[in-house]
């Protein structure tokens, strides 16, 4: 146990005792730092939260100059940022792809099965319109307006063009899934968005998810990535539990307690942390 | 009204609120007093040297045309700060101050009267002294007022550095923006106006005590 | 370095096409700042020259519009948009608001700026009360009011990537979307190309009001600039007169920041109120 | 004709600062309104075109209540001249004289004309028409003032301090300008100043005020030099009063003595125990030759004991009596019109001048 | 002393602001540099202090060329008052008469006991030290700055019209202060005015300047008003410099008349044929009584013909002759130090003692 408490010690490194959570700037992951904060305080960490720093460029460029100790991560996308070549898509390749890409310095914990996944959404109408998956939708994004986060088409308009033969009449710039994305879709200005699996919205509007047959978007699991000499193992401990407590519906649930019930991250996470006994 | 007292009412978002409250405090407080001493050496140099006037204010001019979302995010880019440093903030705004306040003294200096400013130099006071202790005083009725511009403005512009999550109050509003909740908003909004209030109010006894000189003429009606 | 990225991204001709595009982007901002500050001086220049004219209510109403400088336009745009649901609205009215408290110091400051000597003559010599305000007030207030619409403006170019925020287009797209994703060039794009907008913005008001303001009011302040003798010898032990060079170059930049002294003028309430009965 | 009657003005704030006020100003002559600062000499004025509402009492201008008319229509008819001129700034000089006429509904083009005689009238170059006021001096300022209300012809002009802002020399300049006009257009004037100078100087009749807004004394210039109501009016108008007075005392029939002269250029001829005025060929006075001076060949400018001042014949004996003083040889020169000499008179002389114009005051012509 | 040495001003911008100027100013006298706007005044005076730096020449103070000297060093000891009264509004009355004790080094508290000292000096209640200027009327205002000028004791005080901004009565008053003040203190005073009339009332030397930087003529100011150097002196004295002159010729022996007097209070007794002086308690003339006026019962202050200025025995004849001018009686009432009544004279007697102190000009008494 000394040794552990070295490991704090040593952990708590350039911040003076501190771990800084970070989260970005959408609810989910608001929650889901407040959960890791809340199972490394049980631990016996001392914790601060920075939520909604905003992308993750910001984020990272954070980790590394050492404003930020741990933040809750997206095993896809993150592969995705640090080796845009790669092209494994599987949960559990990426997940192997990630643990060998993460640039040194920082490291990445175990995956939870919980999982946020891109996803792309139409209305009701547009689906019964015949179109429920990405492979009905190629042919006709001649027809559609596209709304998504800024950095979207970059990312993903050649791949979409790639496997589907998607090319949408205009890819309009709204947010990375939040109030501005659902209005537009559900005001008609776009007709299909960009949105997360565990989005509150897409139930509450009816929206229709597309499948994704081919597997563009790439398995996205919960995970946390940390400065790996920036928390103790105890604190690395608690946040495995954490992941280890988490799936999709616990997830999709607890994202709903903030957005629609208005619950706090705070609150929510507290809860979380206590019927799961991290 | 519900849902602004249920907003209210829990413990945790008491708690954030209020270390934000105080974070919007010093990111905007901190860059008006180092404004102020940066602001006050270059209105000097305007007041002093004209040939400067047209230049430095032009410049002052062009900064304030910069977004503030730019400078908050190309400061660290510049002076090699941590990205999410509150330091980025705070050197942001101070330039924005800066900029607004280069003029006010500038005028202020320019407006204490010729013939004070004679008879002191008559009387053997050095230049620097006579700044510090003849000039300035007098300048301060003018020069508060755009402290208190200042300020409020300040107070204002922080909470754009939400969208880098250095916001004070303003991580408010992104917050209720992202959960299609105003009650947040709403919250931010009123916080940061009576911040803004009392702020100025402070700044006006302030003021009012060091210029009580200036109100001794109203009551002869001088 | 930075400005290499943001000459790669202003040369990308990809960035200059399209309703994305750069000249599409500077159309939709210079939309927003010419609608909000043609609203806020409709709404703010009667008002000041009211208030200015009957000298009644002038300081309370300065002040508490003073005192609106301090809503939040992120807020105030945020809260109108979960209000409204969305739509230019809340953008708009959130600009016009921050518009309105330069234009309405400034008209205010410049009515009650106009010499109380001619006001007073005005009077005496048989014109009404609309007679003077026309005739009179407002013709010798342009100067002051030009500046406060010049400052009006300059912070409405500044502030209009708000718009962005609330899945508007403008120049804050840029900034905001190279934010995102830390793409340097495209943000600092967009910061210069708002900074340049501005000064262009302020370059024509500035012609603008050369051709409002009345000539026999330059010839005034070139006047005032000639240092009088009284003036002069109050510097004496300055070397090189630099008076007289002073005097010339200013002009343009005088007005902008011209603003300020307005408002400080009136903030400051050197002036008494009250006088004679009107 | 302007009448107060019994006129009080109170302000909100308590200030009486006209207080039962009955005074009656003449047509057709100039009435200086004189007294120290805040004595209401400047309210009381704009009482006349309802710049200031009377709080009690009733003023009739040329018989009728100023309270009957609308007060933009009964300003056009009364002109205004105030201390700073109050020029409009932004408009030209021209249209700043053409504003009245331009507002009772003159064609443009009818009322620059007026405008342009206008500016002939005060005596100011048709070309300072198209300047802007900030353009003008401080005097060329004031005579557009003047002009501007003068341009529809109003019978009453009221001058608050018109020439106070100004140099003493522009001053009396100005002084002279208005007195010249009068005479041409025999307006009613009110002519408010603190200066009592330049009130005896200009006024007909002069309307001392006292602090409080009381009428002090209210008479013509000479008697009110030579007969102050009381303490306060006699402080008032100073120490000099005496001699000052002079100025209203007219010279009648003056007998002029003669002294020998001399003319530059020519010789002196021989040193007398007289003093001998030397002339140049306009036969204005250059200066003296002291008794008993040798000047050897012709008399030039250089040598000569500078004259005293001047005293033109038939002007008031003021100017007469400073001659004598003023002269080294104790004999005031007196020129006529044209500045030539036409004799001399002694200090002796001109007091027995005085005495004969002084009124043998009996009970009768006390003073009110 | 203060020595001009063939000093020149030129600025920047080209204006000859002083030109050659030789000019020796004595020691502990009041030496008044006059001249019209523009002439260079300010800038002579501003050079003693090196407030504008001489282009050429040199100026001594006390034999020390003032280029030698730190600027801040040498102008603490030169006291300097200007027409505003230049006082900080920022700090109380007494803190500005502290300030050059403050810079010199002093203690706040000996600092502030001189201050004191000094407002008692010019005549001002010690209360008004805890005031504002702000609080202060112009003529108190005025009487601060020469407080403060005199603070640290300085030999030499510089006034660049210190008293124009106040008005004509309160001015005199200044006048008279500084003049008394001056007779204790005997500091070596320049004193720069452009109103001819204050300049011979204080200057003990008058230096008239005329445009362009020149000296016109540099003399007493009897002198000045007597021989004039040039028509622009001449011109610039003014007109009535005859009867001002007046003040430089002193009465000598007067020997006074007397008339009839009556105290208020008193009955008239019988009417007469000459007029009657009207004395209450004190002896200070009241007024006069007509000759043959009769007056039911005790003579009271309200029927009285209101009196002429009055002539204190022992000041110059100016006084004197107006006196008599100004009396309704013609004849000038005489007081004495306390203001009672000493007797009467005439103007003729005036006359005859002025006659009797005109010098006998002769050809060597010519210029100056
Ligand atoms: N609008 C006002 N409200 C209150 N008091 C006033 C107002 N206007 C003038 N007064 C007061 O009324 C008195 C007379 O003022 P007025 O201006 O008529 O004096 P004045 O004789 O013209 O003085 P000055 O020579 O200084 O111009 C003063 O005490 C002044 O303070
Ligand atoms: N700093 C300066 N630069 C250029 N010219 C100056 C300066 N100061 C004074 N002058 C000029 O020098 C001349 C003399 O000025 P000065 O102030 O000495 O005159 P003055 O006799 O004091 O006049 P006034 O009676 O108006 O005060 C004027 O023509 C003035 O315009
Ligand atoms: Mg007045
Ligand atoms: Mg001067």
């Amino acid at each position: 146990s000394s040794e552990t408490l070295s490991g704090a010690n040593q952990g708590s490194g350039d911040q003076g005792g501190q771990v800084v959570v970070g989260s970005a700037d959408f609810t989910e992951n608001k929650v889901l730092a407040e959960i890791y904060a809340a199972a490394l305080r049980n631990a016996g960490v001392n914790v601060t939260v920075k939520p909604g720093i905003g992308a993750r460029d910001v984020v990272i460029r954070a980790l590394q100059d050492k404003s930020l100790t741990v933040v809750p991560e997206y095993t896809g996308n993150l592969l995705n940022y640090f080796d845009k070549t790669n092209t494994t898509t599987t949960s559990d390749e990426v997940y192997a792809a990630l643990k060998s890409k993460v640039p040194s310095g920082l490291a990445v914990l175990d995956q939870a099965q919980a999982e946020d996944k891109d996803v792309l959404v139409v209305t009701k109408q547009t689906a019964d319109s015949g179109v429920t998956s990405m492979t009905e939708l190629g042919p006709r994004c001649q027809e559609f307006v596209f709304g998504g986060a800024g950095e979207w088409p970059q990312r993903w308009a050649d791949k979409i063009k790639e496997l589907y033969g998607c090319t949408f009449k205009e890819i309009r710039t709204t947010d990375a899934g939040g109030p501005i994305t659902v209005d537009a879709l559900r005001n008609g200005d776009v007709q299909v968005v960009n949105l997360f699996t565990t989005s509150s919205d897409i139930k509450a509007n009816n929206f229709v998810e597309l499948a994704d047959p081919k597997n563009m978007y790439p398995a996205q699991h919960i995970v946390p990535l940390l400065r790996a000499d920036g928390v103790s193992d105890a604190g690395k401990a608690a946040l495995n539990k954490v992941s280890a407590a988490l799936t999709t519906d616990k997830l999709a649930e607890l994202v709903s307690k903030v957005d629609v019930n208005k619950e706090t991250p705070t609150d929510v996470a507290a809860a979380f942390v206590k019927d799961n006994n991290i | 009204m519900d849902s602004i007292l249920r907003y209210l009412g829990n413990a945790g978002t008491q708690r954030e609120i209020l270390d934000r409250l105080v974070e919007h405090v010093y990111l905007s407080l901190l860059p008006v007093v180092l404004a102020v001493l940066l602001a006050v050496p270059l209105g000097w140099c305007t007041h002093r040297f004209r040939w400067l006037r047209a230049g430095l204010f032009g410049v002052a001019n062009v900064v304030y045309t910069i977004p503030s979302l730019a400078l908050f995010v190309l400061i660290p880019a510049v002076i090699g700060t941590q990205i999410l440093s509150p330091v980025n903030v705070v050197a942001a705004l101070t330039i924005y101050t800066t900029a607004l306040l280069v003029r006010p003294v500038a005028d202020a200096l320019d407006a204490v009267p010729a013939h004070v400013v004679a008879a002191a130099t008559a009387m053997g006071y050095r230049p620097l002294h006579r700044l510090l202790t003849v000039e300035l005083p007098l300048a301060v009725p003018v020069l508060g007022a755009g402290v208190r511009v200042g300020s409020v403005s300040n107070i204002s512009l922080v909470s754009v550095g939400a969208l880098i999550g250095t916001g004070g109050l303003g991580v408010l509003f992104t917050d209720g923006f992202s959960r299609r909740y105003p009650a947040p908003i709403l919250v931010g909004v009123v916080l940061t106006l009576l911040l803004a209030l009392v702020v100025d109010r402070l700044l006006v006894l302030v003021q009012r005590r060091l210029t009580r000189w200036a109100r001794a003429g109203e009551v002869t009606g001088g | 370095m930075i400005f290499a990225d943001m000459f790669a991204w202003l040369a990308d001709p990809a960035n200059w096409t399209g309703p994305a595009g750069v000249p599409a982007r500077v159309g939709q901002h210079l939309l927003y700042c010419l609608i909000a500050v043609a609203a806020a001086s409709a709404i703010g220049v009667p008002l000041g020259l009211w208030v200015g004219h009957t000298g009644r209510g002038g300081l309370l109403l300065v002040g508490t519009s003073n005192s609106i400088r301090a809503l939040p336009t992120l807020g105030l745009v945020t809260l109108l948009y979960l209000v409204a649901g969305g739509g230019t609205g809340p953008v708009l009215v959130g600009l016009v608001v921050l518009a309105i408290p330069p234009i309405l110091a400034g008209t205010y400051a410049g009515v009650q700026d106009v010499d109380r000597g001619v006001v007073d003559a005005a009077r005496g010599m048989g014109m009404t009360g609309w007679q003077r305000l026309w005739q009179v007030e407002l013709p010798n207030a342009t100067p002051l009011l030009m500046s406060g619409i010049r400052s009006a403006m300059l912070q409405v170019v500044a502030t209009a990537s708000v718009a962005a925020y609330v899945g508007l287009g403008g120049l804050g797209r840029p900034l905001l979307d190279g934010l995102r994703v830390l793409d340097y060039g495209q943000f600092v794009a967009g910061a210069v190309l708002i900074a340049l907008l501005a000064v262009l913005l302020d370059a024509v008001l500035a012609v603008f009001q050369r051709v409002v303001v009345p000539h026999g009011l330059r010839v005034v302040a070139r006047a005032a600039k000639r240092p009088a003798s009284a003036n002069r010898s109050s510097q004496p032990e300055r070397t090189g007169d630099a008076g007289e060079s002073g005097a010339s170059g200013d002009t343009g930049a005088a007005g902008t920041t011209g603003e300020s002294a307005a408002e400080l003028a009136i903030m400051a309430s050197r002036r008494e109120t009250g006088g004679s009965e009107r | 004709m302007i009448e107060f009657r019994a006129v009080t003005k109170r302000f909100d704030d308590g200030t009486v600062a006209v207080n039962q006020l009955d005074l009656t100003v003449e047509a057709g002559i100039i009435t200086v309104f004189v007294g120290p600062s805040g004595c209401g000499k400047t309210t009381s004025l704009r009482m006349i075109n309802r710049m200031v509402e009377p709080t009690s009492g009733t003023i009739l201008v040329d018989g009728q209540d100023v309270r009957a008319a609308d007060p933009p229509r009964l300003r056009r008819g009364i002109g205004y001249v105030i201390q700073q001129a109050g020029l409009f700034p932004h408009r030209t000089v021209l249209d700043n004289v053409a504003t009245v006429p331009l507002l009772s509904g003159w064609s443009r083009g009818r009322a620059r004309h007026r405008a342009a005689e206008l500016l002939e009238l005060v005596g100011l170059p048709a070309e300072l028409g198209r300047r802007y006021p900030a353009q003008l001096s401080g005097g060329q300022q004031q005579r557009v003032g003047v002009a501007r209300a003068l341009a529809a012809d109003p019978p009453v002009l009221l001058m608050d301090e018109p020439f106070s802002a100004v140099d003493p020399v522009v001053r009396e300049g100005l002084q002279d300008e208005l007195l010249r006009l009068q005479d041409e257009l025999d307006k009613t004037i009110v002519f408010v100043t603190h200066d009592i100078d330049e009130a005896v100087r200009i006024g007909e009749k002069v309307a001392v005020f006292r602090e409080g807004g009381v009428l002090a004394q209210y008479a013509a210039p000479a008697e009110l030099l030579a007969r102050p109501a009381d303490d306060f009016v006699a402080g008032f108008v100073g120490r000099d009063r005496g001699y000052r007075s002079l100025s209203f005392v007219d010279s009648g029939e003056v007998a002029l003595d003669q002294v020998s002269t001399v003319a530059i250029g020519q010789p002196a001829g021989a040193p007398t125990a007289e003093w001998v005025l030397v002339l140049d060929e306009q036969r204005h006075p250059r200066g003296w030759l002291p008794p008993r001076s040798t000047v050897e060949g012709a008399v030039t400018e250089a040598g000569l004991t500078p004259g005293g001042s001047l005293y033109q014949a038939g002007t008031p004996l003021r100017g007469a009596l400073d001659a004598a003083l003023s002269s080294p040889s104790g004999l005031g020169v007196v020129v006529d019109e044209r500045g030539g000499y036409a004799g001399v008179v002694t200090a002796r002389q001109v007091l027995d001048l005085i005495e004969r114009a002084r009124p043998t005051a009996t009970g009768a012509e006390r003073g009110h």
